[in-house]
């Protein structure tokens, strides 16, 4: 059911993407779709019952069963960090764009070259 | 729980909608920071703290306040 | 001492933040070092990994030296070499590069599907930069939205292929029993995750913008970056999916090659032009390497190696031309060199014979015939004709028409890389053995995965 | 028809994923033996044969305590941790290395000179407020990362946390501005340290990043090895890098 979820993000996301006329909310959309991807990862390595994979002096032992599976979470946490630093760069160019061709809308866009 | 999870769900998929709809960019960020924010609770359901403390800094408050101090210097940005 | 080719750029990298005056400089130094270590370990013959911290295959990340991965090192580090020898062209975009030559190092060299897409990532990102020189924003930011959500798809084939697996290793995902609708997903997905820097079909909007922005941007994104990205696709459909999901890979290349040459011969600006054609000749790479033999992927990466080549030219003599004159019209008498070598290259684009296109285009076709495959062959002769359009009409308009304008400095260093570069294809017409033994090798080391797999698996501790 | 087709493609992809969801194993219902994490739970890789591994003998250890006992090839006690440091210490350099791409990316493009000011008087209590947090979030930030091979968190937060002080500096005060020779030399030597450590290892145990520190005892504080060593490198890196993209995206071009 969280798999339903992301996914639905997603489709949300690249919807956004598809239509909006915005660059800001391109920039939101792509957000939205990685934060949605990160969700299905976590989900993938969840296990019923399971604890987080941290071991404390009331959970000193291993067992197969006892955690939930770290690794996805150590990839998601690479993704969310990266997911940063395309963010930082998309904001820094939209300010870019809105002083050269002063404005963010694809329509009201002056001087453009595709 | 799993109520709860179809909650958290639901909030995220809406505030999702509304974040590409919403006709004021002001109003998207809050509401990404707010589907970012609503992650961190699926984060921790399953069993993520490292990266619900993560997303929690980082997703719902750096990248936020970055895209905040961005639609400023943009004196608002457009309206849709 | 294969990590080292990711280390010592990254390291310099990191130094030239603190000293911006010398980043030029330690952007050369790390293109040298390089190419020595490279020189070093010429053509392994074998599988060479690396286990970073000492965790073997598949519990950590490790690199991996075979034939393929080294010959495609070795075409990008030779490019990023070449730009490094121009100062004029590096400017303030010294530590970007040193970024980019370790990402794209990286990404060749992993053996971690993971891995690999963190190195995407920073060759996205630094692309981006580099795009956005000259204040070409708006096309760099369309650039990294299209990567950004590759990206994103390219991690969740990766997922896919872990829950299918349970390791992100390469070659135990190559030799894992995965089942046929799992395959399915995986291969949809990462066909959709590469098609962006493969610049397949409907995801190549970028292209034109980004390569038609600036002087930077095309000279480095069009050879070693796109190399990577097509080696990546050889790598993924050739030695870990054994050829799973090359249908739909075909049937995108052979439309992205139609789609690339009709735009290119629509188009007036000469950068995007070419930027077009490479598109086209991306397509051609993808549609050889979806073949899935030995010979078929050997004369691809043969094709982009001598395509690459006269990119490099097309776009080095172009992107100088398109700021320093305003009307493009018979410049090539004021600089007969750049001229010389710009026709040069654009003739080895078409296949004429003389240059190494020729080779490459022959031994393709005649390949493909071989294979009782009609369609890609008569897909590759249209798009040649198209290209003879375009080509000819350049060179009419940029040797023959009437001039208008005060001359502009001739950049020595980039006319003579230009020359050398231009004769070097045409000694490869004469000599083919000059990058095909290497293309060879490499589709050779691509179409074999058991090699693969025992290399990686089979050693007890990483090595250096 | 722009908003049908958008729907379209949209419905299309996510039905797409839908269908490969069949290919995965349902929610909750992982069997982590098939994956390589058990043995990163149970800190045995080294152990392991690997070739008969990825032929079906998965060889997991039964039962064993971990918590509060020496000689493990990784002493961290969260396990999220020792793979992110250790075991896939260099995807963690990429990452890293994402971050710097991006600030270096971030001032190429933005290149100004002069602090945008908001034109507005800091209010009354962010003022004082800021004189008493300031010290508590950056003290906040580094626990954060030096205990990240203990409690949840790391490097990553813990450095986002110190950007976050930064960026309330500026929010504060219309006259601060980040002395960017000192984030600029603190971000490219904790970068060139990492890089450093993985050479050490590459020199000592022949292998890029390879952990060339004892381990100790799992759970306290002096244990894991390089990990803290790491982790303090990356919270400073990530910590000046995003104080540095805050500063830049606060400076404006002259004119």
């Amino acid at each position: 059911m969280v798999y339903a979820i992301s996914i639905i993000l997603i489709g949300i996301g690249i919807y956004g993407l598809m239509t909006q006329k915005n660059l800001f909310k391109h920039l939101i959309s792509l957000s939205i779709i990685d934060t949605a991807v990160n969700i299905f990862i976590i989900a993938t390595g969840y296990v019923e019952g399971g604890k987080a994979p941290i071991y404390t002096k009331s959970l000193p032992n291993f067992a197969i069963g006892k955690f939930v599976d770290p690794l996805p979470q150590a990839l998601v946490l690479t993704a969310i960090v990266i997911g940063v630093g395309t963010l930082a760069v998309g904001a820094s160019l939209l300010v870019r764009i809105r002083e050269k061709h002063s404005s963010i809308d694809v329509e009201n866009m002056k001087g453009v070259e595709e | 729980m799993s109520a709860l999870i179809w909650l958290a769900g639901g909030i995220m998929i809406v505030a999702a909608v509304f974040a590409v709809e919403a006709k004021k960019i002001l109003d998207a960020v809050i509401a990404m920071s707010a589907l970012s924010l609503v992650s961190v609770f699926l984060f921790i359901a399953m069993r993520a703290p490292d990266v619900a403390i993560t997303e929690a800094s980082v997703g719902a408050g750096l990248v936020t306040a970055v895209l905040l101090v961005t639609l400023f210097r943009m004196k608002g940005g457009d309206d849709k | 001492m294969i990590s080292l080719l990711i280390a010592i750029p990254l390291l310099l990298a990191f130094v030239s933040v603190m000293w911006k005056r010398i980043s030029k400089s330690l952007f050369f130094l790390a293109a040298i070092v390089n190419l020595i270590i490279l020189l070093a370990s010429w053509f392994p013959n074998g599988v060479e990994i690396h286990a970073m911290g000492n965790w073997k295959p598949p519990f950590g990340i490790n690199l991996v030296l075979d034939n393929a991965s080294f010959y495609a090192v070795l075409v990008v580090n030779a490019f990023f070499f070449l730009v490094s020898l121009m100062p004029k062209f590096v400017e303030s975009y010294g530590t970007s590069l040193m970024l980019l030559m370790a990402a794209a190092n990286g990404f060749i060299l992993t053996g971690d599907l993971f891995n690999s897409f963190v190195f995407m990532e920073i060759m996205t990102i630094t692309a981006v930069t580099i795009a956005s020189k000259r204040d070409n924003f708006y096309n760099a930011f369309k650039y990294l939205i299209l990567g950004g959500i590759a990206g994103s798809i390219y991690l969740l084939a990766t997922i896919f292929a872990y829950t299918a697996t349970g390791s992100l290793n390469m070659a135990h995902v190559s030799m894992a029993a995965i089942s046929a609708s799992s395959l399915i997903a995986i291969t949809t997905l990462y066909t959709i995750g590469l098609g962006v820097e493969a610049k397949l079909f409907p995801l190549n909007g970028w292209v034109s913008g980004v390569y038609g922005g600036n002087d930077l941007a095309p000279v480095i994104l069009g050879t070693s970056v796109s190399f990577a990205a097509l080696y990546m696709v050889g790598r993924l459909f050739g030695t870990v999916f054994h050829g799973n999901g090359a249908e739909v890979l075909y049937t995108l290349a052979l439309i992205t090659i139609v789609a690339g040459e009709v735009a290119a011969l629509r188009q007036q600006n000469i950068l995007k032009a070419f930027a077009y054609s490479s598109v086209a000749q991306a397509g051609v790479v993808v549609a050889m390497i979806s073949k899935g033999t030995a010979k078929s992927m050997g004369l691809a990466y043969f094709h982009l190696t001598n395509d690459a080549v006269a990119k490099f030219v097309i776009f080095l003599v172009a992107g100088f031309l398109v700021y320093n004159y305003k009307n493009l019209n018979g410049v090539f008498k004021k600089h007969k060199i750049l001229g010389a070598s710009f026709s040069m290259a654009t003739f080895s684009l078409i296949g004429f014979p003389l240059f190494a296109g020729f080779q490459s285009k022959l031994r393709m076709i005649m390949a493909l015939f071989s294979m009782k495959d009609f369609l890609f062959p008569a897909v590759m002769l249209l798009a040649t004709l198209i290209e003879v359009g375009y080509v000819v009409r350049w060179n009419v308009r940029l040797w023959f028409e009437e001039e208008t304008q005060e001359k502009a400095e001739t950049p020595v260093v980039a006319s003579t890389i230009a020359l050398i570069l231009a004769i070097l294809l045409v000694a490869v017409f004469l000599k083919p053995e000059i990058f095909l033994n290497g293309a060879m090798k490499m589709g050779n080391a691509l179409a074999d995965s058991k090699d693969y797999i025992q290399g990686v698996l089979s050693v007890v501790k990483g090595g250096m | 028809m722009r908003r049908l087709y958008a729907i379209l493609v949209g419905a299309g992809l996510v039905y797409m994923l839908f269908a490969f969801l069949g290919t995965i194993s349902p929610y909750g219902n992982v069997n982590l033996s098939d994956r390589v994490s058990a043995h990163f739970l149970a800190k045995d890789v080294n152990s392991v044969d690997a070739s008969k591994w990825v032929s079906g003998d998965k060889q997991i250890p039964s039962k064993m305590k971990v918590f509060g006992k020496k000689g493990f090839e990784d002493g961290s006690a969260n396990v999220v941790t020792s793979i992110v440091v250790n075991y896939r210490s260099f995807d963690t350099l990429g990452e890293v290395t994402v971050l710097f791409a991006s600030a270096v990316g971030v001032g190429l493009i933005l290149g100004g000179t002069r602090r945008m000011r908001y034109g507005r008087k800091p209010n009354f209590i962010l003022r004082v407020s800021t004189g008493i947090l300031l010290p508590l979030i950056i003290l906040f930030g580094v626990y954060i990362f030096v205990h990240g091979h203990l409690t949840p968190g790391g490097g990553f937060p813990g450095g986002t946390v110190i950007a976050a002080a930064v960026l309330l500096l500026y929010l504060s005060n219309e006259e601060f501005s980040l002395n960017m020779v000192v984030s600029k030399s603190l971000e490219g030597s904790m970068g060139s340290l990492y890089v450093i450590f993985g050479l050490i290892g590459l020199a000592v145990g022949g292998a890029f990043l390879f952990n060339f520190l004892p381990n100790g005892v799992v759970g306290s504080l002096f244990s894991a090895g390089v990990v803290p060593l790491v982790y303090m490198t990356i919270g400073l890196k990530v910590g000046s890098e995003l104080s540095g993209v805050v500063a830049e995206i606060h400076e404006e071009r002259e004119g």
